[in-house]
């Protein structure tokens, strides 16, 4: 236990932080001040650098300049077993426990309780998870694997780690984000009274209502710099937003109106059991259609399994009038169907393919000639689309993973939009590309629909379900629970069927 | 541009082979003769015919270990069918059918269960190497007519290159162009870099995959039927250990093991690399022992050295200022 | 943070310990479920013919499985690694034949030396491996196939047709091979103690659990900073190690030695492992799993003479059983995930 | 810029094929064989120089060691060069490539022991095309490949000999088995269905032969099959074991098992790998050639072929040495000589 801090003792303060990758420029000043007993928001869009930051903290990344110091002195992690022992725990958004081990092991693991000649006392091992089980309140088998536990869980699992090593400095990255209400209300218990016991708390969230409620102070990032740290209560929602932004919210929407036609895209009671269930909707011919809900409400399963990746129980998918066969991706592209997945890196690109290829590849077929494929018909073809959509790029036969996030995401648009969809689906669309970008990628979704294309959009961001939809579907649970009109849509209404309240209040 | 050419792995094998012809025919007695290229050829053609197809799996991220015992079964049934009665010309295709068979349980395994290719493959190694025993036992076939055994070994008029070697390098183009200049081949190395963004770009994975290892167990059993017809002589264990020359020869033609990465021309570059610098020592009178440590020396240095270079070109990117 | 955490609340609902109970009976069940098959085969075999209990036999049955045995408890260690090696018969054969020039040398060194001078030759090999691995970041399957052939290369060419014949071994050695212990032949000992101390490492010791973690997801022993490439090394060095102490055993209980011994027994060996029910791509198996493997493959072997099965069949059943227990394992995982999962679909 | 590197590939390949294409008319390397062309019948002298290469089964075998080592003595003898060369696994395929070798290097008599009878032919042929002699020992090719088949024992001496060996010691009467090397190892079954004729004799009636089985001349495989043999069969009385290997392994595993002294074991074998077991009182006897002396008879018939002494006829005959004076027998075979039986009283005498 260090010895009591007052406030003003940071005990740990990160200072002009910079990391790169390549041509990539993820963090360019990073700052960041933790006092003992406090819980510290760290907001900013997707791509402002936060990632990079914990990671640093977490000693997976070394910075490339600044200095990171723990009680004041200043301190090189070198690896994450330093900032282990420095008493850094790091739960990461995706907690990384290990499938095959048991719950015990994964908190314990390299740092097990020993007995004579260096054995593993198993039997201590499991009484201290079965205290710090109890100390956080939940029940879980200290002796079941890993593997199957629910994201909420996991985190749980990941809490107790930090727990067993007295961590001083407890990050928490996205932590709420796969939660239900109820596990939200339980998290933020376990939080406060680690605040109490004197521990800082690095808690990163992209929604402001938690933020609000359980931070004292708050860091804003824009663009891998640090934008200012204030105490919460001298705040505003509409500062923050705009300090994270840096520009007026109502510039990133251009939505433009337009004539609205036929249902081209038809859903009608899709069904996967334990996954969604009996979501049915349509999407007309220029609209813009929001699919909102919290990650985990089964959103993305939904648009999968209508683009064919995935398979489903029951149900139907119509596009133009005609049943798409269930689990046919190419059936689904034939009829006009395009998805931009929501892994941009795993889903959406090759990431060690050239560029050209990766433009290409959705339409290999109808490129070639007599079956052959020549790399001048390819470069020809990805320079016109990568023109189109203004793609920076040095060379095209450079991989994609050269290229900035922003630019990634131009690529996979291109992708798909040569394609010459009727229905556009796109998965969280502007998730980690710059705020220029974004406006780009918003700007030329309305396009889309201005030409008659029906675009189905998955969103997390709030602000860009409400600036780009004219139609707000909300997800909750696998279900379909409410249909907002544009007018009436607004970040209560959406929040509040997402969250299952709809209706109640 | 330039220095990026010349640091990729198949040219550079391309350039250590021409080095090696060019330095044996100086030091090796009896190298710069047909004769030799005539006898290095036929050795050649098993392993390049096989490492075709097993090239196009690589690069799909997958394996195949059981080719050899593919190509030893095929040997088996041969001989088993002519004992019956069998004509050769019915022969070749229910031994090519064989290998479509055995093929499709390599693929049902791997794309319909999930199972990962390596261990499946080195299951159906010992599986179909046994089935290879019951077949034929320990027994020898071996009075396959002249007209047919000898027709394989057969050089093109007025040259010691036997014409089946034009018939694989045919067959090589064939593959080489499908892997590097059609829509399939963009496909299999999308799927060998990420096959999670190969399926979400429309290409059916599990399809092609089961594909791949039909075509690759249809060829090793066309490689079983040259085998059993240039040593006249059909039995179970032909090919014994074959898959490890292939596996070799491919990585060391600069195809990653990951998958995602190499090319056709490389691969050939490397069987020929590999049987060419074989055939010369054994020329040279070196010993068994040390032509097993060179191959292995090949191999290791084909995967360390890709590796060792692209962290070369890491390193000297970072140190230059971005 | 030493002090105590109140008690937060929502507390999770009340969980269904049945589910978990019944996900690591499943586990148990695959090695008894060898165990089950390694009854079946001795049963029906001494029901065909009853000697193949008997001592003589018994005493045969545990030398067949000796080495198989120990080269797969070293195996395991790797591959829960997520980790293969391919060139155990080759260091196997390395260290059976500098067992045996060692003795033409020394013809009365002690039998601890050649025991030490094997492992010694074992872990050098073992290192090569686990270097080319940990430091060059090669994958384990492609280094230990070139070493495969390293190896042996290197064995034949020191042999150079050179046979060791059983009279040039010492006797006490030689006794060593056929000597028994209240019934139990003393290499087979060797077996048993390798084993228990490798079950007892795997389980009781930190970087013995870490192995698991680090083939159950590499990435993310990484980020908990466990020292990845270290242990991988480490498990490459005793896989080394166990091989040429397989090749000292190898040496004594055959007495007779050529540059051949072991050769592709490293196929006997991945198939004892993946049949024991060790997961070929890591985190999960045991080496008592493994080792019931080894006993099985071995056993079968020397039942289908007794039995009078055409021994051609054995490289073929050896090859269905592969397929049979990687099969049966992708049933067990999805079974056990399902369970697991079904849960939550309800809950939360 | 793939394509490019793509076409820089297959460029350089197509040279390579068309380079080895265009050697074709200039056959360099090959020289004719010293004296190939001296006229047959004549009973001169072995030339001086000749390149002889012995290619056994497998380097590395100790058998093949011996018998190459007693090639090389001969050869040393009548001044040749003298070389061995052999693949490390014993397949047919790689046979075939060292043949391919050696008639590159132009080698005056090649001395092979055939791991497969037929798979090798078509390399022996162009061997012999290209100038050289080619001597079988130990195993044979089909006789229309090769010029001279240096036979270590006559089948029939094999198998007289081992039936009267085991009979002896087993009185006459009770159930045996044979313990082979391969199933398809030509001379092995040659002397196994031998045995066969020579039991049915009416002084052999109460010996029954139950089974044969098959160590694929692998240690541990003819160990186990021993181990096998005796669980199968309670009531057997003796093994016959007509390989080194096999007799080898058997009488390891009878020395350390109930079985010693109880059941009978015979066989071929080598005196070293033998001795103990003999000392030991496992084995009372086994028989076997003198491998060393039927390299060296291989060389020296290979030399007197080369050097026109002979042809390869019936009736032909040749000098060998210090063996004596040879004649060829039907098929252009030349028979080593009966096989010396060892016991404890004359084994020391020996060492090989």
């Amino acid at each position: 236990m260090p010895e009591q801090t007052t406030n003003d003792t940071p005990v740990l303060t990160l200072a002009g932080a910079r990391k790169s990758f390549g041509a990539v420029h993820a963090l360019l000043d990073g700052r960041l001040e933790l006092r003992a007993g406090e819980v510290h928001g760290l907001v900013g869009e997707n791509g402002a650098g936060k990632s990079t930051l914990v990671k640093v903290l977490a000693g997976v990344h070394a910075p490339d300049e600044g200095v990171l110091a723990l009680g004041g002195q200043p301190t090189v992690l070198g690896g994450p077993a330093g900032a282990r022992a420095a008493g850094i725990a790091v739960i990461y958004q995706e907690p990384t426990l290990f499938p095959d081990l048991s719950v015990t092991e994964n908190i314990f693991m390299g740092r097990q309780p020993l007995r004579g000649l260096r054995r593993i006392d198993t039997a201590a091992m499991r009484r201290r998870t079965r205290e710090l089980f109890a100390q956080l309140g939940v029940q879980i088998d200290p002796d079941r694997p890993a593997r199957g536990l629910s994201i909420a869980d996991q985190q749980l699992v990941e809490i107790a780690k930090a727990l067993s090593f007295d961590a001083r400095v407890l990050v928490m990255d996205e932590p709420t984000a796969a939660l239900s209400g109820v596990e939200v209300e339980r998290l933020f218990a376990v939080v406060r009274s680690l605040r109490e016991s004197g521990a800082a708390i690095l808690f990163i969230s992209h929604r402001f209502d938690e933020v609000f409620a359980l931070c004292d102070r708050v860091t804003v990032m824009r663009d891998g710099r640090w934008v200012s740290t204030d105490p919460v209560a001298e705040l505003t929602v509409g500062q923050v937003v705009r300090r994270m932004v840096g520009r007026e919210v109502s510039q990133l929407y251009p939505r433009q109106d337009t004539q609205v036609g036929d249902a081209v895209l038809r859903v009608r009671g899709l069904t996967r059991a334990g996954v969604f269930d009996a979501v049915s909707f349509e999407v007309r011919a220029g609209e813009i259609v929001a699919l909102a809900g919290l990650v985990g409400a089964g959103r993305s399963e939904v648009v999968r399994a209508v683009f064919g990746v995935d398979r489903y129980d029951s149900g139907e998918v119509l596009v133009d009038g005609q049943r798409l066969p269930r689990g046919r991706l190419a059936a689904a592209m034939a009829a006009g169907v395009a998805l931009v997945p929501e892994d941009r890196r795993q889903q959406g690109l090759v990431m060690e393919l050239p560029i050209e290829r990766n433009v290409t590849l959705t339409r290999r077929w109808s490129l070639s000639r007599l079956g052959l494929l020549g790399p001048r018909v390819e470069r020809e073809d990805a320079h016109r689309w990568t023109r189109l959509l203004q793609v920076k790029v040095g060379h095209l036969s450079d991989p994609v993973s050269t290229l900035s996030g922003g630019n990634q995401q131009k690529v996979v648009l291109a992708k798909w939009l040569s394609t010459n969809p009727k229905v556009l689906i796109v998965d969280e669309p502007t998730r980690g590309i710059d705020v220029g970008t974004k406006a780009e990628v918003h700007r030329l979704m309305s396009q889309l629909a201005g030409e008659g294309v029906a675009v189905l959009m998955v969103s997390s961001e709030l602000p860009e379900v409400l600036g780009m939809a004219d139609r707000v579907l909300v997800m909750h649970e696998g279900r379909l629970v409410e249909e907002i009109a544009r007018d009436a849509a607004d970040e209560e209404s959406v929040m509040l069927a997402a969250t299952g309240q709809a209706g109640r209040s | 541009m330039v220095r990026k050419r010349l640091g990729t792995w198949d040219v550079l094998v391309v350039a250590v082979l021409a080095l090696v012809v060019v330095a044996s025919s100086v030091l090796v007695d009896g190298f710069a003769t047909s004769r030799f290229w005539g006898f290095l050829l036929l050795d050649v053609i098993p392993i390049a015919l096989i490492a075709l197809p097993m090239t196009l799996v690589i690069i799909t991220g997958e394996i195949d270990l059981s080719v050899a015992s593919v190509l030893g079964l095929s040997s088996a049934v041969m001989g088993q069918l002519w004992l019956s009665g069998t004509p050769l010309p019915l022969i070749l295709p229910l031994v090519v059918l064989l290998g479509v068979a055995c093929g499709a349980v390599n693929g049902l395994f791997v794309t319909g269960f999930g199972l990962p290719s390596l261990a499946v493959t080195i299951g159906t190694l010992a599986l179909y190497r046994g089935l290879s025993y019951v077949v034929l036992g320990d027994r020898a076939v071996a009075d396959f007519p002249f007209s047919w055994t000898g027709t394989f070994i057969e050089p093109l008029p007025g040259t010691t290159v036997p014409w089946v070697a034009l018939v694989v390098l045919g067959l090589a183009v064939v593959f080489g162009v499908v892997l590097h200049a059609t829509p399939i081949g963009r496909a299999l190395f999308a799927m060998g870099n990420n096959d999670q963004a190969a399926t979400f770009s429309g290409i059916s994975v599990a399809k092609t995959k089961f594909w791949l290892f039909v075509v690759t167990g249809a060829v090793a059993s066309l490689a079983g039927f040259f085998w059993t017809m240039r040593y006249a002589s059909a039995r179970a264990d032909n090919g014994a250990g074959l898959e490890l020359a292939v596996v070799a020869a491919v990585l060391l033609g600069g195809v990653s093991i990951f998958g995602g990465r190499g090319t056709l021309g490389g691969v050939l570059a490397g069987v020929l690399l590999l049987i060419t610098l074989r055939n010369a020592l054994q020329l040279a009178d070196v010993p068994a022992d040390t032509l097993t440590v060179v191959t292995g020396t090949l191999l290791i240095i084909s995967v360390v050295g890709p590796n060792a270079a692209s962290m070369l070109r890491d390193r000297l990117r970072r140190r230059r200022p971005a | 943070m030493t002090t105590a955490t109140k008690p937060a609340q929502g507390a999770s609902p009340p969980r269904a310990r049945g589910d978990v109970r019944g996900a690591r009976r499943l586990f148990v069940i695959r090695e008894l479920g060898i165990a089950l098959a390694l009854v079946l085969l001795v049963a029906v075999t001494t029901i065909s013919n009853s000697r193949f209990l008997s001592a003589q036999s018994r005493k045969d049955l545990m030398l067949g499985a000796t080495i198989l045995v120990v080269l797969a408890v070293g195996q395991t260690i790797v591959v829960i690694t997520r980790n293969v090696d391919l060139s155990v018969g080759s260091v196997l054969g390395l260290s059976a034949f500098a067992t045996g020039k060692l003795f033409l040398a020394m013809p009365d060194a002690p039998i601890v030396l050649a025991i030490l001078a094997g492992v010694g030759l074992g872990v050098l090999c073992g290192a090569v491996n686990g270097a080319l691995i940990a430091i060059a970041r090669v994958p384990a399957l492609v280094v230990t196939l070139g070493t495969l052939y390293v190896f042996r290369g290197l064995d034949y060419s020191w042999a150079a047709g050179q046979q060791i014949n059983a009279a040039d071994m010492p006797s006490g050695f030689k006794r060593m091979g056929t000597a028994v212990v209240l019934g139990v032949p003393v290499l087979a000992l060797f077996a048993v103690a390798v084993l228990l101390i490798a079950g007892f490492y795997l389980r009781s010791y930190r970087s013995g659990r870490e192995m698991y973690a680090i083939g159950s997801d590499p990435d993310a022993a990484r980020l908990s900073g466990i020292p990845v490439g270290w242990r991988v090394f480490t498990a490459m060095t005793v896989s080394g190690a166990l091989a040429g102490l397989a090749g000292v055993l190898y040496a004594a209980r055959f007495g007779t030695l050529d540059a051949a011994a072991g050769t592709s027994i490293e196929l006997n060996v991945v198939a004892a492992v993946v049949v024991g029910g060790v997961a070929i791509f890591g985190g999960s198996g045991s080496v008592y799993g493994a080792a019931l493997g080894a006993v099985l493959l071995s056993t079968m072997g020397a039942a289908l003479p007794v039995l009078r099965i055409d021994p051609f069949w054995q490289q073929a059943v050896v090859g269905s059983l592969i397929l049979a227990a990687i099969g049966l394992d992708r049933a067990l995982t999805a079974r056990i995930a399902r369970r697991l999962r079904g849960r939550r679909a309800r809950g939360a | 810029m793939r394509a490019i590197r793509n076409g820089v590939s297959l460029l350089t390949l197509s040279a390579l094929l068309l380079t080895a294409a265009a050697c074709a008319s200039d056959d360099g390397g090959d020289t004719p064989a010293a004296g190939g062309d001296a006229s047959a019948g004549a009973s001169g002298e072995i030339k001086e120089g000749l390149s002889v290469a012995f290619l056994p089964k497998q380097v590395n075998n100790p058998y093949f060691t011996v018998s190459d080592n007693g090639g090389k003595a001969a050869v040393e003898e009548f001044k040749g060069e003298y070389k061995e060369v052999g693949p490390s696994e014993a397949s047919a395929s790689s046979q075939v490539s060292y043949l391919n070798t050696l008639t590159q290097q132009g080698s005056d008599v090649i001395a092979v022991s055939a791991n497969d009878p037929n798979a090798i032919c078509g390399a022996v042929k162009q061997a012999r095309q290209g100038g050289a002699k080619v001597v079988t020992f130990d195993s044979d090719t089909n006789k229309d490949c090769r010029d001279l088949f240096v036979n270590q024992v006559t089948a029939q001496g094999i198998a007289e000999n081992q039936v009267k060996l085991i009979s002896d010691q087993i009185g006459g009467a009770g159930k045996i088995a044979i313990l082979s090397a391969t199933a398809n190892a030509t001379n092995q079954n040659a002397w196994i269905e031998l045995m066969k004729t020579e039991l049915k004799k009416s002084e052999y009636s109460k010996i029954e032969l139950v089974t044969v089985a098959y160590g694929n001349d692998d240690d541990q495989k003819s160990f186990q099959e021993t181990q096998g043999l005796l669980s199968s069969y309670p009531d057997l009385k003796g093994i016959i074991s007509p390989t080194t290997v096999g007799v080898a392994a058997a009488a390891r595993y009878l020395s350390g098992s109930q079985y010693k002294g109880k059941v009978v074991l015979t066989g071929l074998g080598t005196p070293n790998q033998m001795r103990e077991f003999v000392k030991d009182g496992t084995v009372k006897n086994f028989a076997l050639w003198n491998p060393a002396d039927l390299g060296y008879l291989a060389a020296y018939a290979g030399a007197a072929l080369a050097s026109g002494i002979i042809t390869g006829k019936e009736g032909e005959k040749f000098t060998a040495g210090k063996l004596g004076e040879y004649t060829i027998g039907p098929d252009s075979v030349v028979v080593l000589g009966p096989p010396t039986v060892f016991d404890a009283s004359n084994i020391d005498q020996f060492d090989f």
